[in-house]
């Protein structure tokens, strides 16, 4: 029975991150070409991912004089298999969640302490200066993101009184959490741009860097990247709409719709922000994640607090 | 085989992944190539489905170009346009292999507007499998014998010693913070997408830092077209030299100058990030009129208004007063404070009621407002201008800079950098050398050839 | 302990699927590994050395200050499962822990540690 | 049975990942196997009924090996082991050492009287965790606070090149100091630019 409900799990997540990142790359192509001032085509846009992959499939993967073939063939996979997880501990319907564990929030955040490894594999494998200069810019961003990302989503479990995200949903039964902790999810989602390198937190695959960390990688590997990266950001924005927009939780229809629904909510600004906001300078960022966001985010834990004593009262 | 024709089949929607290689006289073509949606310009050559070869290149940059090629993945293909349908000369005889032109098997195509198809149907041909790729121009000899040499067949000896896997190891170098650490040679372009393409620099880095920069060949372009005789003047750099010597409508100069600025707006939204802006931005420099100058009024609100821009080229790159005085003039000298402009000398410009657009900051970001003031201005002054002409007094105050002074503006700005780098983290350094604009072509043009294309 | 389970599962099913699509490419485009093919990239000439050497982490200080603040999170883990039912106490005591902490960033901030070019 | 085999996977993972941190020519790679060893063993505890801990472990040391990673490359020679190189060194002793200390540890396994005492059901161990750090072990926990900031400022005041006042390398002098400071000193402290410099950039 056990084995039963594994094999369930698998295929569920397996399904949900499949429409996820197709729709990721759908969401990217619209935005990207309303933005250039070119003619919305929304069902062209439904394939262009699939010709895009089919043409970079085609071509053969090159190498360089020593890397570390061994790592580099691991760093897709490896960012893949830790955004799988992050998604797997997201519950889409009370009882509806693939990793049940009792510290959800810690198991979400030792898979996204883990995407620091596979991006700087990545950067670091080819033994190539561009992509080593943005496999470690990605350690700076890391180690800067990390703690915020993990302090906002304490402040959530407060109210709940458990580390389990289903408990942390069920406890917006009255308020969601991007109500009660204002800076809950603004922190959350600048934290989660970071995890995806995406938009203005792509630093390590930045245009100064020609593409940076993965500059070298062609042919399959360089489709398993980006399908990875955009699982990363799928993995954020489910995360996100479960711990502060209430998740499941909404009339009329069934909880998974309402997941879904918000999950979409989030994922298209974090998606849009690659074509609206630059991206920020490295230094810059870690002085100001550390000396801004982060107290900001103790600030989160406190404001969390209060209200929780106050409405247990 | 069936799976490979299934995916090539659907791989034939796709625009074609282009890497371009862009050398003299292109500069008509190469900038609008990222508005073609049959197209994408990308960054890496281990991206790309075709190398794209534009323009007049020299010995030194050709075999650069033959680099970019064999660095990508097969199926690969080359497809090359040169004006006049000529071909560059031979490598040096210092060169590897003395070949006059390496790419045996290119597509050449005459007319320009050609290209962007010309590309699709080479990338389906080459994924289809009807056509082979693309053999390697540079022989496979390892960079240095190692197979075999050392104790363990590495190449190397002792733990820093010798050329293991055909490459020595870095060495030490000292260190402002007093880490003696390792000190890795960057070998910047001549094709580093962000980087003008032609800029070839020596960058010395420890971490993210630049700790040295220098050029290698100075105007390395120079040589081997002036042999070829005297590069044309095509497109914008016709128009302005020619107003060295005759009177030109004050109009078409200055939409001219607005064009520049705001082809250099959108290169330089790409490389923030921006690319799908970028995109629109190039679409508005070409389709852009004076009469109708509310897109550049709105877009000039908008990067006014983002904030992240502003975060990004704020404080970077500083320009000295000092330095800018030493400049020849041009949009960086005035977002320096420095506020000389050959128009101010024209008297069909005083009568415009003419002023110079002039910052006192001389960062990156003041760059940015210069040049996006002036494209405003020059729309502006294009419309009130009406049919009046300039006056040819012997200098004209181009886009990057005065023309038919003593040097180019590039050029001067070319030999600051390796000053202007050091110490910037690369991020910062890349946003700097974005910001000053600098024009390959022109910095390679020596004087004498600006002269010459006056005289012809 | 199904749900570690399911995670573990999840974890390397996608990550032998994803090793397994990257093995598969070698039956689309054969991969061909010449000299001047194996070059990196930095612009079309050949670079003067290895790209790995003893590399110059700019960000050091940060990185240390980034061990202790693991610890910090670390402690407000299981501090945040009890804190209603702690109630007040809880609330100064993690106050006072946090504060103490982020003296550390404004003295590193201060020393300007963070900034590194 | 499944436990019980994964149990003995993850074991075995531990162990192998282990040996492998010494046979790494690579500095990355060596670091990365210890981490490999240590999610191994983050696993095992979360058999073991400790998830919190299990997974706290495997959070922490993702970050906490990626330091090691970079402090090793940047401070050993040759890093990624180009040139053949060995992370084992004075071999007999080390082999005695490590014999002496399995048998001890292997000893210590299968001599002593381990207690008996199965997690009772229905317990959580992070909430029993939470109440201990709050009750009795207050002091702890806030003498760790404590401790974590004097392991701040010492990190920071030993290894950053940089000061309120200006480079360490240059005095970091404090202005005050300098005006109050003996004759010789003030010469040499004037010798430099007291005032604090954003970025290197702007020296010019």
């Amino acid at each position: 029975m056990n084995a039963l409900r594994v094999v369930i799990a698998v295929l569920s997540v397996g399904t949900v991150s499949v429409a996820g990142i197709y729709l990721a790359a759908w969401v990217d192509l619209l935005v990207g070409r309303a933005v250039a001032g070119l003619e919305v085509r929304p069902l062209d846009a439904l394939i262009a991912p699939l010709r895009w992959g089919a043409a970079t499939a085609l071509k053969a993967r090159t190498t360089t004089e020593r890397p570390d073939a061994e790592t580099w063939a691991l760093a897709p996979a490896l960012l893949a298999a830790l955004a799988a997880v992050g998604l797997a501990a997201v519950p889409l319907a009370p009882g509806l969640l693939a990793a049940d564990v009792a510290n959800g929030i810690v198991l979400f955040g030792a898979a996204m302490a883990l995407v620091v490894v596979a991006v700087f594999l990545q950067g670091w494998s080819p033994n190539s200066p561009l992509p080593m200069i943005g496999g470690y810019r990605f350690i700076a961003e890391g180690l800067s993101y990390e703690i915020p990302l993990a302090v906002v989503l304490i402040a959530a479990a407060l109210p709940a009184r458990s580390l389990a995200i289903a408990p942390i949903v069920t406890s917006q039964e009255h308020l969601w959490n991007i109500v009660r902790q204002p800076l809950g999810l603004p922190l959350y989602l600048m934290a989660g741009l970071g995890l995806a390198f995406w938009g203005p937190l792509a630093l390590p695959g930045g245009q100064d860097l020609a593409g940076g960390s993965s500059l070298e990688t062609s042919g399959v590997s360089r489709i398993l990247w980006r399908l990875a990266q955009l699982l990363v950001l799928v993995a954020v924005a489910a995360m996100g709409a479960a711990v502060f927009l209430g998740g499941w939780l909404g009339p009329l229809f069934p909880g998974a719709a309402w997941m879904i629904v918000k999950t979409v909510i989030l994922l298209v600004p974090l998606i849009a922000t690659r074509h609206f906001v630059a991206r920020v300078p490295t230094e810059r960022y870690v002085v100001v994640s550390w000396a801004i966001l982060i107290p900001l985010s103790l600030l989160d834990v406190f404001i969390a607090g209060i209200q929780a004593l106050v409405a247990a009262r | 085989m069936g799976v490979k024709a299934a995916l090539a089949r659907l791989a034939a929607g796709a625009p074609a992944r282009c890497f371009a290689v862009v050398g003299a006289e292109a500069d008509e073509i190469a900038p609008w190539l990222r508005l073609d949606p049959e197209l994408a310009i990308v960054d890496s050559p281990r991206a790309a489905d075709v190398l794209l070869v534009l323009g007049r290149l020299d010995d030194e940059m050709l075999r650069a170009a033959a680099g970019v090629h064999d660095a990508m993945p097969p199926p690969r293909g080359v497809l090359s346009w040169s004006p006049r349908g000529e071909r560059p000369v031979s490598w040096p005889p210092g060169g590897e292999r003395p070949v006059s032109w390496p790419f045996t098997d290119d597509v050449r195509v005459d007319d320009p507007a050609q290209i962007p198809a010309a590309c699709r149907r080479l990338r389906d041909e080459l994924l289809s499998g009807r056509r082979a790729s693309s053999p390697d121009t540079l022989p496979d000899i390892d960079p240095a014998p190692w197979r075999g040499v050392g104790p363990f067949g590495q190449g190397g000896a002792g733990m820093t010693g010798g050329v293991p896997y055909g490459r020595p190891l870095a060495a030490r170098a000292d260190d402002r913070d007093g880490l003696k650490l390792d000190q890795i040679l960057v070998r910047v372009g001549p094709y580093l997408p962000p980087f003008p393409s032609g800029l070839v620099l020596d960058v010395k880095i420890q971490g993210d830092v630049i700790q040295e920069v220098s050029i290698p060949t100075p105007a390395a372009v120079a040589p081997d077209l002036m042999s070829a005789g005297a590069p044309s003047l095509t497109g914008e750099r016709a128009l302005f030299n020619a107003a060295l010597t005759q009177p030109v409508p004050v109009a078409d100069i200055e939409v001219a100058r607005a064009r520049h600025h705001l082809v250099w707006l959108a290169e330089a939204l790409r490389v923030s990030g921006l690319e799908a802006y970028g995109r629109r931005v190039l679409k508005l420099a070409r389709t852009m009129r004076p009469e109708a100058a509310e897109p550049v009024d709105d877009l000039s609100r908008w990067l006014r208004r983002n904030m992240s821009l502003r975060w990004g080229t704020r404080g970077v790159g500083m320009v000295s007063a000092s330095r800018a005085a030493a400049l020849p003039g041009g949009p960086v000298a005035r977002a320096a404070g420095d506020g000389r402009d050959a128009r101010s000398l024209d008297p069909a410009y005083g009568r415009l009621g003419f002023t110079p657009v002039v910052l006192e900051v001389g960062d990156a970001l003041a760059r940015w407002r210069v040049r996006i003031d002036e494209a405003q201005q020059a729309l502006a002054l294009a419309q009130r201008a009406g049919q009046s002409l300039t006056t040819p007094i012997g200098l004209v105050e181009g886009p990057c800079g005065p023309i038919g002074g003593d040097r180019s503006t590039s050029a001067a700005l070319v030999t600051m950098l390796p000053e202007l780098l050091v110490g910037m983290e690369w991020g910062d350094a890349v946003t700097t050398v974005v910001s000053l604009d600098i024009d390959m072509a022109e910095a390679a043009l020596p004087h004498d050839a600006a002269v010459a294309g006056r005289a012809s | 302990m199904h749900g570690i389970a399911a995670a573990l599962a999840i974890f390397f099913v996608t990550l032998i699927g994803f090793l397994i699509l990257r093995a598969s490419e070698r039956h689309i485009a054969p991969s061909t590994s010449t000299a001047p093919a194996r070059v990196p990239f930095t612009g079309g000439r050949a670079p003067d050395t290895h790209a790995w050497n003893r590399y110059h982490v700019r960000y050091y200080p940060m990185t240390l200050l980034f061990l202790a603040f693991d610890m910090e999170m670390v402690f407000m883990y299981p501090w945040a499962v009890v804190f209603v039912d702690e109630g007040l106490i809880a609330l100064i005591e993690m106050f006072m822990f946090i504060v103490i902490l982020l003296f550390g960033i404004l003295y590193t901030w201060r020393e300007r540690a963070l900034e590194w070019a | 049975m499944i436990l019980n085999v994964t149990f003995w996977a993850f074991s075995a993972l531990a162990v192998f990942s282990g040996w492998r941190v010494f046979r790494a020519d690579s500095m990355v790679r060596a670091a990365y196997w210890l981490l490999v060893s240590f999610a191994a063993v983050g696993i095992i505890l979360v058999l073991l009924r400790a998830e919190f801990l299990g997974l706290i472990l495997i959070l922490m040391m993702g970050g906490e090996m990626t330091i090691m990673a970079v402090f090793m490359v940047a401070f050993m020679m040759n890093p990624a082991g180009l040139n053949p190189m060995t992370m084992v060194h004075r071999n007999s002793v080390a082999i005695v050492a490590g014999v002496v200390s399995f048998l001890a540890v292997a000893a210590l396994g299968l001599f002593a009287r381990f207690p008996v005492a199965r997690a009772p059901e229905g317990v959580d161990p992070t909430r029993k965790l939470g109440v201990e750090l709050l009750g009795n072990s207050m002091l702890v926990f806030q003498t760790a606070g404590v401790t974590l900031l004097a392991a701040m400022i010492a990190a920071i005041a030993i290894s950053s090149a940089r000061g309120r006042y200006g480079d360490a390398d240059q005095g970091s002098v404090e202005p005050d100091q300098m005006v109050t400071a003996p004759a010789g000193d003030v010469a040499a402290a004037a010798a430099h630019d007291p005032a604090p410099v954003t970025s290197p950039g702007a020296h010019q």
